[in-house]
C-alpha cells in the first residue's frame, strides 16, 4: 500500500532530504513509502489467491481507497 | 561465558566453578539443563545483586523505620500511604544494554518491564519519568539516532498503554557514547486494600497458577546474563536478546489485571521479567514459603518445539503469573475471556516448599523453592582511581569571551537547553491528572482526582559532579531532585534510585559505586528520606577504551501538595516583585556546564554537600509556603543562577533588574560566582513589601539568603554590581537559543 | 426524563476513564462505559468514541475498530437522530467507518505532537457546537501521531458546510505556524451531512476544567452542553 | 523491511487476529508486516542501483539489521 500523491508522503520526503543533505545520493529522484504485508493464505491457485487478497484487501479497507494504492507484488506457491 | 556439562548437555554460563559446585551440593545431584538455566539467570548481577547487596544494606529499613511505608527495597515496587485510603507504589529501572543495540524496541521495552513491576503491586500505572543519557549531540549522527529512536520508543509505548510521560531529564557527556543509559521510571495510585490484596507471594497452598498475556516464544532467552555483561563484540551475536514490544497487548493486560483483582479472587501476582517463568515461579513460591507444581505443557507458546529450557526462561514480553483462589477461577478467566487475553492454568501451589515442573512424567525442574535466591555474595574490591587528583586539582582558565557571550553560549548548550523536542512527542496529559507538565516546572504535579492532594515526582542526577566526587555527588543529586519537588510546593515523601555505573570488578569502577551509595544513605537517614526502592547496572563499561561511564546514580523523588491553592509555579508573576537567591554561592565550579561548555575541562572542585545547612533552607522554605509568600519557585540547577533567572521569564515575557553588589563580596572570582553549581539553591519572587519579614525570618533561623534584584516588565536581564563588567541580555533572544537549540541540532 | 451517554471502549482505547470523568462529574451527566461488543444503540440518547490505540493503531490508526459491530449500531444511532463524537481515535474510526468523510495521515514532522492549540469554530449548527458562536476561538489540547486531515473532496466538504474546526493561531488566523500537523486547509474537525456526527482530533475532556487548563479556561464543556442542549430540544 | 524472522510481530499478529480472522478470511494463516519503499534513481545498470540503494538503507539507518530484514523487492529500468 503506498500513498497517493495527492496525499503527500512525509516519510519519503525525509528520506530524500537527508540522502540530500548526506551528499553524493543525488542519482535518487523520487521515493514514496508505503506498507507492506506477506500474507500466506491457502488457495486453488495463484490466481484464485491473487483474488482473495484482492477481495480482502477491499472488504475489510486493510487499504484506504482514499489516501493509498494497492500493489500485489508477488504471488509464489509454497509447498505444504 | 563459559561451558557447562550436565548429562549430555554443554551449556553455556556466567555460573562460577565455585557456584556450579555449591548448586549440586546443596541438590546432592546433578542439576538438570533447566535448573542450570535457572540459577545462571538468578544468580546473575541483574537478579541476584551479588556486587551491590553489601552496600545496599548501608540504607536505612524503610519499612521498619518509616510508618508510611507500606513496600521497601526488595518487593517489586516501592508503595507509601499517602492518606485518605490512597497508596503510591513507585520505581525506576535501567535499559541500558537493549537500547545501547536498539534504541526503539530497548526503550520501549523498558517502558513496558516498569509498568508491569507497577501493576504487580495491584495498582494503576499513572505515570511515566525516562532520565537519559547519551553522548554529546552536535555532530553525532550516533548519538542523535539513539535519541531519536529511544525517545520514540519512549512515546509510543507510554502513549499507546494510556500512562502520560510527565517529565524526566537528558545529559549529553562523551562517557555516555557507547553506553548510553536509557532509566525509566513508574508511578502507580490505587486503594491500600488493592495493593494488600495482591502481593507478589503465593502465600495459599491450593491456589491456581495462571499465566496470562503475550505467548511465549524463543526472543530473549538469556536478556538477564547479557544485562549482566559489558557490551562486547559479543553483544552482536546476543542480538535475538533485543525484544519486540507490543503496547497494545500491554493495555489489554493492564485493564484486564486491575479489575481481576478487584473481583477478591486474586491472590498474588508477578510480572514475567529477566528470567522469564523460572524467575517469576521461583520468587512467588520462595517468598511466600509454599511450592507449586506445574505443567510445562499448559504454557502457551508462540511457535511450536520449544523445549523445556526455553520455555522456562523465555522472556517474552507482556506476560503476568496470576495467583488464583480456587473458588474464583472461573470469575478471573471470564475478565481474561473479555478482554481476549490469551491464558491458561498452568499448575497449583502446594505446602511442599519445593517448584516443581514436570514435562508429562519427567521433572524438568525440582528445587527448593528458596534454593534460587539464596544467591553467593561477590566480594569486591575499592579503589579510588588515580586520575582523580589531576582532576581536582584544575583551575579555571582565565575568561576571554564576555560575560554575556557566557551566558548566551550557555542557555543553548545541549545540557540546559529546553528538551520540548523530547516531551512534544509523549502524551503527557492523558489520565487528566497532569497539573504542571513537562517543560512547566521543576517537577510533574499530579492531581489525585476525589481529593485535594497533588502528586509531585522528579528525577535526575548530575553525572559531572559524581565523576568528581560521588559521595557529594550522589547527595548533591538528592539536594537537587528534592529541590524540584520543594520547589513545586510539595514535602519530599520517599526515595528510589537507580544506580549506573562500570564494571564492578574493576576496584575503581566499584569505588564510584561504593562511595555514591554511601553518600545517598548518609544524606536520606539525616534528612529523613526513606529509600523505598532501587536498580542497580553495572558492566556500562567500554570493552574497548575500558572506560567506564561516569558514575550516574539516578534519584527519583515522589512528593505530596495538600491542597490546590499550595502548588507553587516556576514563572515570574509581577513586575515590581522582588528577586531573592536562597542558599550560599560558593567556588564550586568542577564538573559545572561553565568548564565543560566554555573550556572544555572536566575537573576543578565539585560542590559538597551540608545536610545541616540543606535541612535549614527546606524548613525556611517550607515556612514561606505556609505563610503564603512565595510567588515563584524555581531551584538553581546546571549553569548557575542567571540561567534560573532567565528561565523564570520566558513564560510571561518579563525581564529583571539585578543589582548583586550585595551578594557578590570580590573574594571569588565574578565567573565564579556567576556560573557556579552550589547545589541546594532557590530563586524565589515575593512582593517587595514581605521581603524585610523574610530576610529577618532567614536571619533568625540562619539561613543564607539575599535580595538579588527585581522583576521588569521589559523582557531583559540588566546586571549590575559587577565592578566595571556590568551586562544586559535579551530574554527574547535567550528563549530563542534555549528553544531552538536541539531541534537545530536534530533536524539535519 | 433525564439523558443517557454512553462511552464506548475499544480494546486500547485510553481516553474512555478521562471522558467518563468530565460527562458524570464535572457535567453531572449519566454516563456509562460499555465494551464495544456489547454496546446497544437503542439504549442511549448519544455516544462517545473515546481517544487512545484502538486494536494499537496497529495497520492504520482506526481500521480495525470500524469494523467492530459497535459501528452499526453508531449508524443506527445516526438515522435515530441521535448525536456522536468521536475524539482523536474516535475520530479516526468514525473516518475509516466511512461515517464521516476523508483519513487521517501520519503528522507532517512524522512526530506524535503533545500541546495546546487554538481553535476556531467553523460551524455552530452541530449537535457538538450548537452552544459556541461561530468564528469564536477554542483554547484544547491535541495529542496524536496521525491527525493529519486528509479528503480529496475539500470543494465538497465546503459546500456542505461539514468543516467544523480549523487550527488557528493567537490571533484567529490561519497560518501554517497554526497548523501542527499538516493537515489540510488547516481542517481539525468535520461532521456528517445531517450535522449529528462529529469527529475532531484535538481532546475537549482535556479542557473542560479549569485546574488542567493553562490559560484557566473550559472550552471543551461546550461540546457536551450542545450535546445536551441538542438531545432535549429533539426530545 | 521485515521483522526477522525470530521476532514477533504484533501488528501482523493483531491484523490476523483482531480483523482477518474474525472476518471469516480463516484460509489466512500466516502474516507479516513491514514497511516499502519504492526508490526512483539513476545508475549504470541494475547492479549499481541495488548497491546504492543498500547503502542508503544502511548509512540512512533505513532499516535496523538488528530487528529487520532489508529485501529488495524488485529492480527495473525505466527510460528517461
Ligand atoms: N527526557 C525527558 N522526558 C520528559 N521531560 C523532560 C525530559 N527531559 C527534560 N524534561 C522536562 O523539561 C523540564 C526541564 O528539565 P531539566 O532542565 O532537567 O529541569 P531542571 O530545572 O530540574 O534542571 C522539566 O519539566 C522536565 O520534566
Ligand atoms: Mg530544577
Amino acid at each position: 500500500m503506498t500513498l497517493k500523491s495527492a496525499a503527500r508522503d512525509p516519510v519519503a520526503d525525509t528520506i530524500q532530504r537527508d540522502l540530500i543533505a548526506k551528499k553524493g545520493f543525488d542519482m535518487v529522484s523520487h521515493v514514496r513509502s508505503g506498507q507492506y504485508l506477506k500474507i500466506s493464505l491457502q488457495a486453488e491457485d495463484k490466481d484464485s489467491a491473487e483474488q482473495i487478497i484482492v477481495r480482502m484487501c477491499n472488504i475489510l479497507r486493510i487499504y484506504n481507497p482514499i489516501t493509498q494504492n494497492l500493489n500485489i507484488l508477488k504471488v509464489t506457491e509454497i509447498d505444504q | 561465558m563459559r561451558k557447562v556439562k550436565v548429562g549430555n548437555n554443554e551449556i553455556d554460563v556466567d555460573l562460577t566453578d565455585k557456584e556450579v559446585t555449591y548448586i549440586k551440593d546443596t541438590l546432592e545431584r546433578d542439576p538438570t539443563i533447566t535448573e542450570i538455566g535457572m540459577f545462571d539467570v538468578m544468580w546473575s548481577e541483574h537478579c541476584s545483586y551479588k556486587s551491590s547487596r553489601p552496600k545496599l544494606r548501608l540504607f536505612e529499613d524503610a519499612e521498619k523505620n518509616y510508618n508510611y511505608v507500606l513496600a521497601g527495597p526488595g518487593q517489586d515496587a516501592g508503595v507509601i500511604d499517602i492518606g485518605d485510603g490512597y497508596c503510591l507504589a513507585f520505581r525506576i529501572e535501567s535499559h541500558n544494554h537493549p537500547s545501547a543495540i536498539e534504541p526503539y524496541h530497548g526503550a520501549a521495552t523498558g517502558i513496558g518491564g516498569i509498568i508491569r513491576d507497577i501493576l504487580c503491586m495491584g495498582v494503576r500505572p499513572i505515570a511515566l519519568l525516562d532520565p537519559l543519557r547519551f553522548g554529546s549531540l552536535k555532530n553525532n549522527p550516533h548519538s542523535q539516532w539513539l535519541l531519536k529512536y529511544v525517545v520514540k520508543g519512549i512515546a509510543d509505548y507510554g502513549n499507546c498503554t494510556g500512562i502520560p510521560t510527565i517529565g524526566g531529564e537528558v545529559e549529553f557527556d562523551k562517557s555516555f557514547q557507547n553506553n548510553c543509559l536509557v532509566n525509566v521510571a513508574c508511578i502507580g495510585l490505587g486503594k491500600i486494600e488493592d495493593f494488600k490484596h495482591a502481593p507478589s507471594r503465593a502465600y495459599n497452598p491450593g491456589d491456581y497458577v495462571i499465566l496470562m498475556g503475550g505467548s511465549t516464544g524463543k526472543d530473549g532467552i538469556h536478556g538477564v546474563t547479557f544485562a549482566s555483561r559489558t557490551l562486547t563484540e559479543e553483544s552482536e551475536e546476543d542480538r535475538p536478546a533485543v525484544q519486540i514490544g507490543d503496547p497494545f497487548t500491554k493495555k489489554l493486560i493492564i485493564e484486564a489485571t486491575l479489575e481481576a483483582i478487584k473481583t477478591g479472587y486474586v491472590r498474588g501476582l508477578k510480572d514475567l521479567g529477566g528470567g522469564g517463568l523460572s524467575c517469576a515461579l521461583s520468587e512467588l513460591t520462595g517468598d511466600g514459603g509454599t511450592g507449586a507444581i506445574i505443567d510445562i505443557n499448559k504454557v502457551f507458546t508462540r511457535e511450536p518445539g520449544m523445549n523445556s529450557f526455553e520455555i522456562m526462561l523465555s522472556e517474552s514480553q507482556e506476560r503476568m503469573a496470576f495467583i488464583v483462589k480456587p473458588e474464583g477461577l472461573e470469575t478471573v478467566l471470564n475478565v481474561f475471556r473479555k478482554y481476549e487475553m490469551a491464558h491458561a492454568v498452568i499448575g497449583r501451589t502446594d505446602d511442599s516448599k519445593v517448584l516443581k515442573v514436570y514435562n508429562e512424567d519427567d521433572f524438568v525442574v525440582k528445587l527448593p523453592a528458596k534454593a534460587l535466591s539464596e544467591s553467593p555474595i561477590a566480594e569486591r574490591k575499592e579503589k579510588q582511581p588515580k586520575f582523580l587528583d589531576t582532576l581536582l586539582s584544575q583551575k579555571t582558565p582565565n575568561p576571554t569571551k564576555s560575560l554575556k557571550e557566557i551566558v548566551y553560549e550557555l542557555i543553548a548548550s545541549e545540557n540546559i537547553c529546553s528538551k520540548e523536542w523530547i516531551y512534544r512527542q509523549y502524551d503527557h496529559e492523558v489520565g487528566i491528572r497532569s497539573i504542571i507538565k513537562c517543560g512547566d516546572g521543576d517537577s510533574g504535579v499530579l492531581r489525585i482526582i476525589g481529593t485535594d492532594k497533588f502528586i509531585s515526582a522528579s528525577v535526575g542526577a548530575n553525572s559531572k559532579h559524581c565523576y568528581l566526587d560521588p559521595y557529594n555527588g550522589a547527595k548533591g543529586n538528592l539536594v537537587e531532585v528534592c529541590g524540584n519537588i520543594l520547589a513545586s510546593g510539595a514535602t519530599p515523601l520517599a526515595m528510589v534510585n537507580c544506580c549506573n555505573f562500570g564494571n564492578p570488578e574493576i576496584p575503581e569502577s566499584y569505588w564510584y559505586f561504593s562511595n555514591a551509595v554511601k553518600g545517598m544513605a548518609d544524606f536520606c537517614k539525616k534528612l529523613r528520606i526513606p529509600i523505598v526502592g532501587g536498580n542497580v547496572s553495572f558492566y556500562n563499561e567500554d570493552e574497548v577504551t575500558k572506560t567506564a561511564i561516569k558514575a550516574t546514580p539516578i534519584i527519583m523523588i515522589v512528593g505530596l501538595i495538600e491542597g490546590e491553592n499550595n502548588i507553587i509555579t516556576l514563572p515570574f508573576k509581577q513586575p515590581g516583585n522582588d528577586i531573592l537567591l536562597v542558599g550560599e554561592t560558593l567556588a564550586e565550579l568542577g564538573g559545572s556546564e561553565y568548564h565543560s561548555v566554555i573550556y572544555n575541562l572536566e575537573g576543578g572542585k565539585p560542590p559538597r554537600v551540608d545536610e545541616d545547612n540543606i535541612k535549614s533552607r527546606w524548613d525556611f522554605i517550607q515556612e514561606l509556603y505556609k505563610r503564603n509568600l512565595i510567588k515563584a519557585n524555581h531551584d538553581i540547577n546546571k549553569g548557575g543562577f542567571l540561567i534560573s533567572i532567565a528561565e523564570m521569564c520566558f513564560k510571561n515575557k518579563l525581564g529583571a533588574n539585578l543589582e548583586l553588589d550585595n551578594i557578590y563580596d570580590k573574594k571569588v572570582r565574578i565567573d565564579e560566582f556567576l556560573f557556579s553549581e552550589s547545589v541546594g539553591r532557590f530563586i524565589i519572587e515575593v512582593e517587595s513589601i514581605t521581603t524585610k519579614e523574610i530576610l529577618d525570618l532567614a536571619k533568625k533561623i540562619k539561613v543564607d539568603i539575599y535580595k538579588i534584584g527585581s522583576i521588569i516588565s521589559d523582557p531583559k536581564i540588566n546586571v549590575s554590581g559587577l565592578d566595571d563588567k556590568n551586562f544586559s541580555i535579551d530574554v527574547f533572544e535567550l528563549e530563542k537559543l534555549y528553544k531552538n537549540s536541539i531541534p537545530n541540532i536534530m533536524d539535519i | 426524563m433525564s439523558i443517557k451517554i454512553a462511552i464506548i471502549q475499544f480494546p486500547g482505547s485510553n481516553c474512555d476513564l478521562d471522558a467518563l470523568h468530565v460527562l458524570n462529574d464535572v457535567m453531572t451527566i449519566e454516563t456509562t462505559l460499555v465494551w464495544h461488543n456489547e454496546f446497544k444503540g437503542s439504549q442511549f440518547d448519544g455516544a462517545i468514541l473515546p481517544g487512545g490505540f484502538s486494536f494499537g493503531d496497529y495497520l492504520r490508526s482506526g481500521i480495525i475498530a470500524a469494523h467492530s459491530p459497535a459501528i452499526d449500531e453508531a449508524r443506527q444511532m445516526l438515522k435515530d437522530d441521535k448525536p456522536i463524537i468521536g475524539i482523536c481515535n474516535g475520530f479516526q474510526i468514525l473516518t475509516e467507518a466511512q461515517l464521516l468523510p476523508g483519513a487521517l495521515l501520519q503528522n507532517e514532522s512524522l512526530k506524535f505532537i503533545c500541546k495546546w492549540v487554538k481553535l476556531r469554530v467553523e460551524n455552530n449548527q452541530t449537535a457538538f457546537t450548537n452552544m459556541m458562536e461561530l468564528g469564536s476561538i477554542l483554547n484544547i489540547p491535541i495529542a496524536h501521531g496521525e491527525g493529519r486531515y486528509f479528503t480529496d473532496k475539500l470543494k465538497e466538504l465546503q459546500d456542505n458546510n461539514q468543516i467544523v474546526f480549523k487550527y488557528v493561531d493567537n490571533n484567529g488566523e490561519m497560518g501554517e505556524y497554526s497548523n501542527p500537523n499538516g493537515s489540510l486547509a488547516n481542517i481539525a474537525g468535520v461532521c456528517d451531512l445531517e450535522q449529528k456526527c462529529v469527529g475532531l482530533m484535538p481532546h475537549p475532556e482535556r479542557a473542560s476544567e479549569s485546574i488542567l487548563s493553562p490559560e484557566k479556561t473550559i472550552h471543551g464543556k461546550l461540546f457536551f452542553e450542545s450535546m445536551k442542549n441538542f438531545i432535549e430540544k429533539r426530545v
